[in-house]
């Protein structure tokens, strides 16, 4: 593939930009200035940003709970990300949806969902609807292994895969679901094998290399566009991290944990792109400078922001 | 002009008028396509309109209602069929969770034109797990609308209106009525969501009725009239939101009210009603109010006769009500 | 295998005895004598006596709208099966369930389900019980192929191969969900090809070969009941009838209703069992006759049962 | 002797207490095993009654309730975890068509001793699809109890009661009072189904509360006493069976009615008890009667204050009552 020192750099960036968002999330919810929960994906960001480079504003991504990253990489304007996840006025859903709601649909955001294997159904219609249209555009739907047990997974995939639509169901599969280790919830180790059963094609790729993702994804995203039916997209990812933010990890290994931390998705393609020649000295720099810029700016913006009041809450229940 | 149909191919007239107004329009569920409908309620639509418009789908009941959220979200306005109302327990959190909370839960950013038809009541012996009217449950969820047309002429105007309504309506249709035949007009028409309709007015007492027992307070009306006793029927037509203006204005000409449903009495759309009597506009009332519904039992399959809330007991409500 | 001649004559005869209930159920039906739906699995009995015939009265089965064959097979009471379709008082469910919910629990069927899909949950829990006590009994749970895209099956396949359950997942592909062929509802054909997903052995047979399905149930059978776990069994079969008695089939080809209809697995086993010398003159005559006499008692008794008063009809409800 | 304890401690002992008296009850669901529950409910279960009986399960809500269904259909005892009472709309066939229907629609041929515990409600900015009361749905369903206890006391012997009764019981915890502290006795002890209580005297006007307002209640109650209004708290503690009689003999003493539940207003539990009394025993009331509940929203994520029904709205519906 013959890829520009911009594309590399910028998801380089995108994934940067995803850790910097969540470690400064973090920071503030423990710090009390975000209420509720939050679901950091740090270790896993490969997947967001790999999967989304090779989709453009037109394309539709759905998330879950653990979707900082997916909005992020997809293009989410920071100011309005942060002032929802404050559960402020100016926030993209007013306030109303928090961290497991971020939504905007001009970059084809369309939402995070708090139900585990929720968005799957809802994946179809947007898909749907790109055929049904005659559009090029594709959804992808991001969700967990945990997930994938959902019965809504597999009516999803059957009908995706019956109905040839343009849609890309990529797992992360970091073999938690929020406190029980994946050999409590499933007998296979892969979700990607269960693609057969849909007469779909999975595949499963190392989630903590950008480039096997973007790889994949890009195959996948290229086949839904050109008609040729949905993909099961299996990335191996670990959670360095608790399921949220203050969860103490009590019921898993240290070494475990540790282990994890080995998998830096970033620092690895920062070494192949530094080897590559593509990244130069101070360019990370550059980067992490850029992407604090914008995280303060969109921090101040968030906590300047106003909070709904009473008659603001009662609005847009109905059309 | 008026002509005769059937409930049931009022239905199809409008699914069909619909479809043809906006090509943004189509419908999707069970058996829909080449079959036409479980209860024929898509008959023709997919030879006139083809496979992209008519969508047979796996049993899949959540997945139904996800296709249709989805396609919303990106501005198509999909009318989704449930072949059984009882099945809508199988896509609660779609319904709930998703498809109801999208507007609010996203600030506004989406408008939500899906339309969830599902064949509720009992009537055709079908069984427990076939029978049940459960509209209290979705008139409990802020972001749905709920609508139980009773007539040919009603079912159609009222679906046209759903389906052109921009939010999610939950439009529960009677299996035991799609027999049933009545008077519609010849050209285009629309009913408002929202409104009730009396039936049949009258001075001493008000029935509030759903569906079904619209046509047994009618008949209990026509019975009570021999014994001097002047019911008006007024046809809730929707359940939320709540026609309250027509429901106290009713009780305010007649001062005595009864509601009357084919769901379980209990914890039933009945007791919103009463309550919202008693509590707003007590002095209308010249009599306690009465509720009409089914037992706190399962719809059972063999003696729905002896189960179904009927014309004998509205008779018996009316009469209490009015000799209180 | 080592079968005994009584072995053989007792599965024909339960095919012939599930033939012969559920044509006069579609009589008695069309005569206006049983209230509601009636499917009949005509066609499809190599299925029910097949699997049933190597179950013990403490083994479990759970059946379908589409489930005379398997509450027969699995020797529920004629009188009491024939009382509840008819919707009396004496019924197995005191008419309050009729044909979609049959049930005796002495017999092991647990119970038929209007809900497609339904059972499969449920079959957990049964399982689950005979593995919490230490028994040696399994669960056979049947359902059809358009269940088989419904969410509770992946669910439930996930979860028993997960446990070990000792559980028979056994689905009755006939390639009809209601009105709808199986290509508008799943891009496979194979149901069984979906177990490898969860990790669980999955077989696919003739379904009108009664001596195939034998074989296969018995070992499905064995490895639930050996601690083994859970096997998906399909069994392909032809529907002759229609989705419910009164279904003209409209939506079908009629050479495909003339095409099922050669394939008689009561034909064939007979033919079999007389080429083996095993059925001889007369024994086929002889089990026609017991059978109708049979079901002309249980007609009978169901006719004179009495319909449930208005008290009967409100008990029950609560324990 | 009376020690303290939290609300989520006393669901963990009554669990406990539960799994060592009888063989036959285990827990299922999901994190109640390694985890110990997502609110630490099972905590310490697995390690003293191993994975036998302490079991995780995927995240599949449906088969959750099947397992125990099926586990009750063959005499076994199953209390079933759903992490969040919205995960019950994963589950409504399971509920409501499978087990509630079993024992009636099977003729009574088995008894159904299922529990299902789920936390509702709101409060701790868990968002539109996290703090749902959806109590109304449930006690809309025949066969099925209901059950919402607001204090440490009652949900242990609550909990107790739910595990040794043979129907399928719905155990609504409230996730905000978890972390609630109060006092509870050391022996064993059980709080009967079914009965309410009068958690304060009063003689000016009832307020029938439910779970969490329960509390809400009681602080209106003390506010109003210093403008000389004297309240009785009437906690509910079950939907279904409804105390009928510890609701009217509490009207009958006060003569006034208002019903506090957290769960939006409309077709909520409220409306059955206003209508109940407006019904049956008219005559008791001097007042026509109120009704507090949260407005026909979603629960929005960050202004749950301004959402949620608290003391003051009581407050504000006992002085309408009393000035009426
Ligand atoms: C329907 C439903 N069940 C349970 C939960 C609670 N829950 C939230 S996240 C989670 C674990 C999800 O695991 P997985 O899908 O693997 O995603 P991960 O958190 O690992 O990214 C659970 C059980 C939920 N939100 N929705
Ligand atoms: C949840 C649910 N959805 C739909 C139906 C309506 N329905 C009854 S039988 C049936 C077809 C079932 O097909 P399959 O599982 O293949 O069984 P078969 O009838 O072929 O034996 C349908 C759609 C139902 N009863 N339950
Ligand atoms: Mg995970
Ligand atoms: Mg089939």
């Amino acid at each position: 593939m013959s890829e520009t020192r911009n594309e590399q750099l910028a998801v380089l960036e995108s994934m940067v930009r995803i850790r910097r968002v969540e470690e400064r999330l973090a920071e503030l919810f423990t710090q009390g200035n975000i209420p509720g929960f939050i679901h950091v994906s740090i270790g896993q960001e490969a997947v967001a940003a790999g999967v989304c480079s090779g989709l453009g504003p037109g394309d539709s991504v759905l998330t879950t709970h653990r979707g900082h990253g997916h909005a992020v990489a997809k293009g989410i304007e920071l100011r309005r990300f942060m002032a929802e996840i404050y559960g402020r006025q100016n926030g993209f859903c007013k306030g109303r949806g928090g961290s497991m709601h971020v939504a905007d649909r001009n970059v084809g955001v369309v939402g995070a969902n708090g139900i585990v294997g929720g968005g799957l159904p809802i994946a179809l219609g947007t898909a749907l609807a790109s055929q049904y249209r005659g559009e090029k555009t594709v959804t992808v739907c991001f969700f967990g292994d945990g997930a994938s047990n959902e019965g809504t997974f597999h009516e999803a995939l059957n009908i995706a895969a019956l109905w040839s639509l343009p849609v890309v169901f990529c797992c992360e599969n970091n073999s938690w679901a929020q406190f029980t280790p994946q050999s409590s919830y499933m007998k296979v180790t892969s979700v990607a094998q269960r693609a057969a059963g849909y007469g779909m094609p999975g595949t499963c790729v190392d989630g903590s290399d950008v480039t096997q993702v973007r790889a994949a994804a890009r195959e996948a995203v290229e086949r839904a566009r050109s008609g040729g039916g949905p993909t099961l997209l299996e990335c191996k990812v670990l959670r360095w991290q608790g399921h949220y933010v203050g969860d103490a990890q009590k019921y898993r290994a240290p070494d475990d944990v540790k282990e994890a931390r080995t998998h830096d998705p970033i620092r690895s393609y920062a070494e192949v792109l530094g080897a590559a020649k593509v990244l130069e000295p101070g360019d990370l720099e550059k980067i992490e400078q850029c992407v604090k810029a914008e995280i303060d700016d969109a921090v101040a913006f968030a906590a300047a922001s106003p909070m709904a009041d009473p008659a603001d809450l009662l609005t847009d229940v109905y059309a | 002009m008026m002509r005769e149909t059937r409930y049931i191919k009022a239905i199809n007239e409008a699914l069909s008028e619909e479809m043809a107004r906006d090509e943004n329009v189509f419908v999707v569920g069970e058996d829909v396509g080449g079959a036409g409908g479980a209860f024929s309620a898509t008959r023709d639509l997919l030879a006139r309109f083809g496979p992209r418009r008519v969508r047979d789908t796996p049993i899949s009941e959540a997945a139904i209602v996800g296709i249709a959220t989805g396609a919303a979200l990106r501005g198509l306005r999909p009318v989704a069929e449930i072949m059984f109302a009882d099945f809508l327990t199988l896509a609660m959190d779609q319904i709930v969770n998703q498809l109801a909370k999208a507007r609010y839960m996203f600030g506004g950013m989406y408008t939500m034109p899906v339309v969830i038809r599902a064949p509720c009541g009992a009537g055709l012996h079908a069984g427990p797990q076939h029978s049940q009217s459960l509209e209290a449950w979705f008139a409990h969820v802020p972001g749905l609308k709920v609508v139980m047309p009773a007539t040919p002429h009603d079912v159609k105007g009222l679906l046209k209106s759903a389906i052109r309504d921009d939010n999610p309506v939950l439009f529960l249709e009677n299996k035991a009525l799609y027999a049933m035949k009545g008077e519609i007009p010849d050209g285009e028409y629309l009913v408002p969501i929202g409104k009730a309709e009396v039936k049949r007015p009258g001075k001493d007492v008000t029935v509030v009725a759903t569906s079904r027992m619209v046509h047994e307070s009618l008949e209990a009306a026509r019975i009570l009239a021999a014994s001097g006793i002047d019911v008006e029927v007024l046809d809730l037509r929707t359940i939320t939101p709540l026609d309250r203006e027509a429901i106290l204005q009713s009780v305010a000409r007649t001062g005595r009210l009864v509601v009357a449903h084919e769901a379980v009495k209990a914890f039933g759309v009945g007791a919103e009603i009463v309550a919202m009597v008693c509590e707003e506009r007590p002095a209308l009332l010249r009599a306690p109010p009465a509720r009409v519904g089914a037992p706190f039992v399962p719809v059972p399959f063999a003696q729905e006769k002896l189960y179904l809330p009927a014309a004998a007991d509205v008779v018996r409500a009316v009469q209490g009500v009015v000799s209180a």
